[in-house]
């Protein structure tokens, strides 16, 4: 290796820039310049995507990349406008954010904590971002809420569904559109009750990590205060891939209901496993065996193809919806991509259009000014219904879906069928509700 | 005054006996051949006195002390070197650092870091590495690379390191095997001289009798891992049984 | 009693899964001497190849029905697969549903050829390299083949089922005088314990009553002599290479109804086989059968509450906490031999 | 100098000097210009490189001297990490107490998984190792979530007690008072280059690591490392028991991993279990083989290498590689974007895999031989110029 010929090449930059900084001395500290991190000065503004676009939700994140880009292209004046035009703020103008045009980078989250942050850095170092969002999982929001609050930028999550996200880590410049643990649970027990009734023994399955706690804890306590029992509640790790000698011993125990506290990959092959072994023929204490999934996702539905039929699940939000909001993003992502939105797509979606109102509202992009607008913000036409971003926490407070694996589906994206929609009120929680406590959102930064 | 004692050594592997009740006595001072057909359990005996192989049967006595039951570099620590068939020698280090390692050892046996030290500030080992190279006639190979050696110099390099550490019985496998006429010569010399000179006892093994009759000054025939018979060199030659059995095919 | 029964079938089932990969691997390790991590990825392409027959035998004519609509509002397009088109209804749906099956006949020689290529092209260039170079080129093979298969299928799994025939499961407990419904086990999770059984009788056989078969097991136990006798040991390595490949391929293939198959599953498998290989002794066939078995039970009784309420977690690192303690107390593993792969 | 021969403190300045001046070095293009988009001068990135430039740095005296090949080196890396953040946790913000502790607790850890696996060699310790580290990880993970926060990672509060830090002190990892987040800024005819604190942090630690390592290599425990490696066999007949000369190499690059692991921490208080998993061990792994098992400075070059694909390739995405071939034909433009898109953005894990591949095959000795090759065939044409060849 040359190293004394990189020597030589290191000497002469050094002497051109000492000459240089002579002619141009400008030396600038963080946040000398401008009031806060990243303040954009030309007529750009630059968002950070952050998907996972290797590892196992590789596709969540490209769907999720789509929906960013058509984002956009609508808050930049291109397309159909999207549910710009449903949506009951009507501050976006279809000329960027605050006039300036939206420009956006990409990175790769591989679903890790690590990498997740890495990218978000680069980032808000190299690029320039003032905003970052994406993500499809809960460790990975968490750590990446975490760095923004640190770093003085907004973090608009993506997919995350843990209680924890908007509890006891949340932050004051995070914000969270989709559900979590706790709402789904809320949503589910109610029909649950009414398909199955009020004397159950429930045997939980459960990701040994985090999200998989605080899910089985809300939908335990969900199901237990309406009546039912809880036989067994089995932690698998979270690197199986077989999960046969978790499914088998569950007829054994007496239950007659399966929950999959499960996500992703693990769900997949939980629930086909739980097929195969044909619980869902068995006949136990005069019932037929039922199995729940509690946060159902279409895209990984797909993957355990006709396993999903019948069974009772919660989602974000799902493409048949028909309210104005809903076909209007269906119809221009449709249009552009030639297949319908995955709710991952859609919660991202909104997080944008969110994110750029509230600077149109601000009048400012400081993450302190966009924090003020979100903080209680009300607002409609994005597809859940009425929706509050709540002050106390950061949670998006609106309409659940509880849906069913669709015993004949018509075409390859017609998997599930809503089956009620829980208005907000019933999902509902005090901000200091035990599941989420022992966190402070603290004070925004601006960097 | 025996240095080593061999007493009922027993080995076998699998349905296999490779040693059967072998006694041995080496005395110091002396070169002491092992000779006998491939197969003969000579190898085997070799490793079981420097602690490679753990007999079934039997003790191993070195200047009273008992060998069996401690680790290949406590029996050396001992004062047991052992030269290979094949040379064993550091091939990914220079000549020098190969002469090295033996000093270091016979400084610090037991384990010292080292780890911020110079390896040119120990003076003493260099120059007394640089010695043995000298001595080994290899003084000018050694910023050589070792495994590029030829054969004969890799023999040379691993005696002198086996040297350098002043054992007080050396053992030797075939040291002349595969050299040239020459070469077997000029190694006759060397072992005679570290015999005579240096006071350390040898046992060889070797299939050449004309390396065998130069040295040594007892020898032990096996065959089928038993010692068939051991005298002096002058009487093996007229021995019946030795003829017969194993010198009666070599062209002595 | 029952529980344990039930949880003896789970183990000698992922024992099969467990015991199959690591045959193919210990083939490899012992045969030429390559550590290969690609070896997860070709029972990854094993199984697309069942994914792959699945979506040639679903190629569609697509007539439009204007009485139905898509999700966008416009006439749904119908499709109908041409093998319908071909056999009628019922032979063609039939053909699709024994779709898995049928992908063994596909899957055999498209892993020879894989594993020819592979060892033709890439390995044999490293049977003299160290084991260091091995890996982090098979590695880089398998990320590669990996991040193919990804952008060709997607990151999400894709469902490929078993034939109708045999879905549901068996109920062993009235057979063995047990109350209904607490021992039950599905009927293909069956049919992967024949096969593997079948596949590891069939590798065993070959090796011990061909000729050809006694020269690889010669090579396993010394190359250079092999070698010396002037043997073509060449060609025996590359077809050899082949067998392996086909083995994890069809191994693939099986596995694709029993869980999705998605593009790091190879990955998911890689360590776990590695493990398996190593607890039953490199260099070792029966010793890698009986590390799978082995392994895999000892997981499934790990996994119940009444063993992790004693010791929790351990269902998490039960398989290297036995490969720990097996290494410890044999240095090379179950059935290893001395000299392989220790350096 | 400092105990080192004239050729390796020139090879060590050389070190400095282009360490010192990473910030120019990887930020070699200017802004808004297409090119731009292979800057990788920004302060994370640039400590990154450095940091796991020490990891690759200590995996090599195991590795590169000794031939023991252990894929648990993440497990130190981690532990690295979660003592650096206890310490920020409960003591201070303070950067050196957490570094220490990270090193002393990496030390102690890597004693004992060393002292278990080194009784076994070649694949058996690979394995063993491999499964310790696994075990951690996964335990991590959870069952010692109270300890590690699972899979959300360990992280810093406003409520945790941090009993040596007065009240108003910083809230942020600080070289007493100076948090490592600062950073200046120097515009020079359209280059923005970044002077960060915590880059120059991590850059100094690595300097000092890097010495230590040329000592090591130099110094006779380096050479009975080289021994081990050599021929164990003939080690133990010269009277040399090899287990402790492994161990020792074993425990002082466990601690390499740890005083990474806590740097990892110090530049960005969290962590998470996955820095214990077992791709994280096969990547430094990689990092080294990739560089140059054995030689001084190449697994610093792969762990650049590595980092440096990772963070700017993944980052290539359509739109970018639409706005650089915006000049062709559009039918064209559609075609060579998708090609490139293959291998960026997306597919990054291509291009590392095709890298390995290519690089192992045909440059056994890592990028240092590549180096060396092109290194040599300049010297060829000019047989004048000096014979400086330091990284051997």
């Amino acid at each position: 290796m040359s190293t004394s010929n990189f020597t030589r090449r290191g000497m002469l930059k050094t002497g051109a820039i000492a000459g240089a900084g002579l002619a141009l001395p400008q030396i600038l500290s963080a946040g000398s310049h401008s009031s806060y991190m990243n303040a954009p000065t030309g007529s750009t503004v630059t968002l950070g995507f952050n998907v996972p676009q290797t590892g196992p939700y590789a596709d969540e994140g490209a769907d999720e990349l789509r929906a960013y880009e058509l984002a956009v292209e609508h808050l930049n004046g291109g397309g159909d406008g999207g549910m710009m035009g449903t949506f009951s703020s009507q501050a976006l103008q279809g000329n960027g954010i605050l006039g300036r045009k939206v420009e956006f980078v990409t990175g790769d989250t591989q679903t890790k904590s690590d990498a997740a942050r890495a990218s978000a850095k680069s980032m808000i170092e190299k690029d320039g971002a003032v905003m970052i969002t994406g993500g499809s999982s809960s460790g990975v929001a968490i750590a990446v809420q975490g760095l923004c609050q640190e770093a003085g930028v907004i973090f608009m999550a993506g997919l995350t569904h843990s209680n924890d996200t908007t509890g006891k880590d949340k932050k004051a410049n995070g914000f969270r559109h989709f559900f979590n643990g706790y709402m789904s649970a809320a949503a589910l027990a109610p029909v649950l009750e009414k398909m199955y009734g009020k004397d159950r023994k429930a045997y939980h399955l459960t990701a040994d990590y985090t999200w998989g706690w605080t899910q089985e804890e809300s939908i335990a306590a969900a199901t237990e205060a309406m009546g039912w029992e809880t036989v067994n509640k089995v932690r698998t790790p979270l690197a199986s891939t077989d999960f046969s000698s978790y499914i088998a011993p569950v007829l054994n125990s007496g239950a007659d209901v399966l929950v999959l506290n499960h996500y992703g990959g693990n769900m997949v092959n939980s629930l086909t496993n739980a097929v195969q072994f044909g619980l869902r023929d068995k006949i136990v204490n005069g019932k037929n065996f039922e199995i729940v999934v509690p946060l159902y996702s279409r895209l990984m539905a797909k993957g355990a193809g006709e396993n999903v039929k019948g069974i009772f699940g919660s989602t974000n939000w799902h493409w048949s919806l028909t309210d104005a909001g809903s076909k209007a993003f269906v119809k221009s992502f449709g249009t552009k991509y030639g297949f319908p939105p995955s709710q991952a797509a859609h919660t991202v979606y909104c997080q944008t259009l969110l994110y750029a109102d509230a600077c149109e509202r601000a009048g400012s992009h400081n993450p302190c000014a966009v924090g003020e607008a979100l903080e209680g913000f009300e607002f409609d036409g994005l597809g859940n219904g009425k929706t509050l971003y709540r002050a106390e926490d950061h949670q998006c407070f609106k309409d659940v879906l509880v849906v069913k694996g669709k015993e004949n589906p018509e075409n390859e994206f017609d998997l599930l069928e809503i089956v009620e929609v829980t208005p907000a009120a019933q999902v509902t929680y005090a901000p200091d509700h035990p599941m989420f406590a022992g966190g402070e959102l603290g004070a925004c930064n601006a960097g | 005054m025996s240095i080593l004692e061999v007493e009922n050594i027993g080995k076998r592997f699998g349905g296999l006996k490779a040693l059967d009740n072998v006694n041995l006595s080496i005395k110091e001072g002396t070169v002491h051949a092992l000779i006998g057909p491939n197969g003969a359990g000579k190898s085997t005996l070799l490793n079981v006195l420097v602690g490679k192989l753990v007999p079934d049967t039997g003790s191993v006595m070195f200047d009273g002390q008992s060998v069996l039951g401690r680790a290949p570099h406590e029996i050396n620590q001992m004062g047991i070197s052992r030269v290979f068939q094949t040379p064993e020698i550091f091939g990914d280090l220079s000549v020098m650092e190969n002469m090295m390692i033996p000093c270091f050892a016979k400084r610090d046996g037991s384990f010292r870091m080292h780890a911020l030290e110079r390896m040119m500030d120990e003076k003493q080992i260099v120059a007394s590495a640089e010695e043995m190279l000298v001595e080994m006639n290899m003084i000018d190979k050694r910023e050589m690379h070792a495994a590029a050696m030829s054969r004969g110099d890799k023999r040379r390099l691993e005696i002198g390191m086996c040297l350098a550490q002043q054992p007080r019985l050396l053992l030797l496998d075939e040291p002349t095997a595969g050299m040239a006429r020459a070469d077997t010569n000029n190694t006759i010399d060397l072992l005679r001289q570290i015999s005579e000179e240096r006071d350390i006892t040898i046992v060889i093994i070797e299939h050449d009798m004309h390396v065998v009759f130069s040295l040594a000054q007892r020898i032990t025939v096996l065959a089928q891992g038993t010692p068939l018979v051991e005298d002096t060199p002058d009487n093996i030659k007229g021995h019946p049984k030795v003829r017969e059995a194993y010198l009666g095919e070599t062209a002595v | 009693m029952d529980v344990i029964i039930l949880q003896l079938l789970n183990g000698l089932d992922k024992g099969s899964a467990y015991a199959l990969i690591a045959l193919g691997l210990t083939l490899i390790f012992g045969t030429l001497g390559v550590v290969n991590f690609a070896h997860g990825a070709l029972f990854m392409i094993g199984a697309f190849c069942a994914v792959t027959l699945q979506k040639v035998l679903n190629i569609s004519s697509e007539a439009i029905d204007p009485t139905k609509t898509d999700f966008l509002g416009n006439p749904l397009v119908v499709k109908t697969p041409y093998v319908v088109n071909w056999f009628g209804p019922e032979t063609g749906a039939l053909i699709i549903d024994w779709s898995v099956p049928l992908a063994l006949l596909v899957a055999v020689p498209i892993m020879i050829l894989v594993g020819f290529i592979m060892e033709r092209g890439l390995i044999k260039h490293f049977y003299h390299r160290p084991h260091a170079d091995q890996i982090l080129v098979t590695f880089g093979l398998a990320i590669v083949m990996q991040e193919l298969i990804k952008q060709g299928f997607g990151a999400n799994a894709i469902p490929t089922g078993a034939p109708d025939a045999f879905k549901g499961s068996y109920d062993f407990g009235n057979l063995l005088g047990f109350d209904p419904n607490v021992i039950i086990y599905p009927y293909w999770r069956m049919i992967y314990f024949a096969f593997s059984a079948i596949v590891i009788g069939a590798v065993f056989a070959f090796l011990r009553f061909t000729t050809f078969g006694m020269v690889v097991r010669a090579g396993m136990a010394d190359r250079e002599t092999v070698g010396l006798l002037g043997i073509n040991i060449d060609k025996r390595f590359t077809i050899m290479f082949g067998i392996a490949a086909a083995v994890a391929g069809i191994a693939g293939v099986m596995y694709a109804p029993i869980n999705s198959p998605n593009y790091h599953m190879g990955m998911d498998f890689l360590v776990l086989s590695f493990v398996v290989v190593v607890v039953g002794g490199m260099g070792s066939l029966p010793g890698a059968v009986l590390a799978g078995f082995m392994l895999g039970i000892l997981e499934s009784f790990a996994s119940m509450n009444e063993v992790k309420n004693i010791f929790p977690g351990i269902d998490q690192i039960i398989i290297y906490l036995t490969a720990i303690i097996i290494l410890l107390v044999r240095p090379r593993g179950l059935m290893g031999k001395r000299g392989v792969m220790e350096d | 100098m400092l105990g080192l021969n004239k050729r390796d403190t020139s090879f060590l300045i050389i070190v400095i000097l282009l360490t010192m001046f990473t910030p120019f070095l990887m930020q070699p293009f200017s802004e808004g210009s297409a090119m731009a988009q292979f800057n990788g001068g920004y302060p994370d990135l640039m400590a990154k490189v450095a940091i796991f430039g020490i990891f690759a740095m200590g995996f090599n005296i195991l590795f590169g001297l000794t031939g023991y090949l252990s894929f648990g080196h993440a497990a130190f890396l981690g532990v690295g990490s979660y003592s650096a953040v206890w310490m920020f946790k409960l003591l201070t913000l303070n950067v050196f107490p957490a570094i220490i502790l990270s090193v002393i607790v990496a030390g102690l850890f890597s004693l004992l998984i060393g002292y278990i696996s080194l009784r076994r060699s070649g694949i058996y310790f690979s394995i063993l190792t491999l499964a310790m580290a696994e075990m951690s990880y996964r335990l991590a993970y959870s069952v010692f979530t109270p300890l590690t926060n699972g899979e959300t990672g360990l992280q810093l509060r406003p409520g945790d007690p941090r009993i040596l830090d007065a009240a108003d002190a910083s809230r942020y990892p600080n070289l007493f008072g100076l948090e490592l987040s600062t950073s200046y800024k120097l515009e020079v005819l359209n280059h923005v280059f970044t002077f960060n604190v915590g880059f120059y942090f991590c850059a100094v630690i690595a300097i000092i690591a890097f010495y230590l390592t040329l000592r090591i290599f130099r110094s006779p425990f380096g050479m009975m490392l080289r021994a081990v490696k050599s021929n164990q066999n003939r080690m133990s007949f010269t009277g040399l028991n090899p287990r402790p000369y492994t161990l020792a190499a074993f425990v002082i690059s466990g601690m390499y991993a740890g005083l990474a692991g806590g740097l990892l921490a110090v530049m960005d208080p969290l962590a998470g279990a996955e820095r214990m998993q077992w791709t994280v061990g096969g990547e430094v792994v990689i990092m080294t083989i990739l560089g140059g098992a054995g030689t001084l400075l190449g697994p610093v070059l792969g762990a650049g290498a590595i980092k440096y694909l990772e963070n700017i390739f993944s980052k290539i995405n359509e739109t970018v590689l639409h706005s650089w071939f915006s000049f062709m034909p559009d039918g064209m433009e559609d075609v060579v974007v998708s090609f490139f898109a293959f291998f960026t953005g997306k597919g990054w894990a291509l291009t590392l895999g095709l890298m390995f591949m290519l690089v192992v095959t045909f440059l056994p000795g890592g990028l240092v031989e590549g180096g060396q090759r092109i290194w040599n065939k300049i010297r060829r044409k000019k047989p004048d110029t000096p014979n400086n060849n330091p990284a051997e």
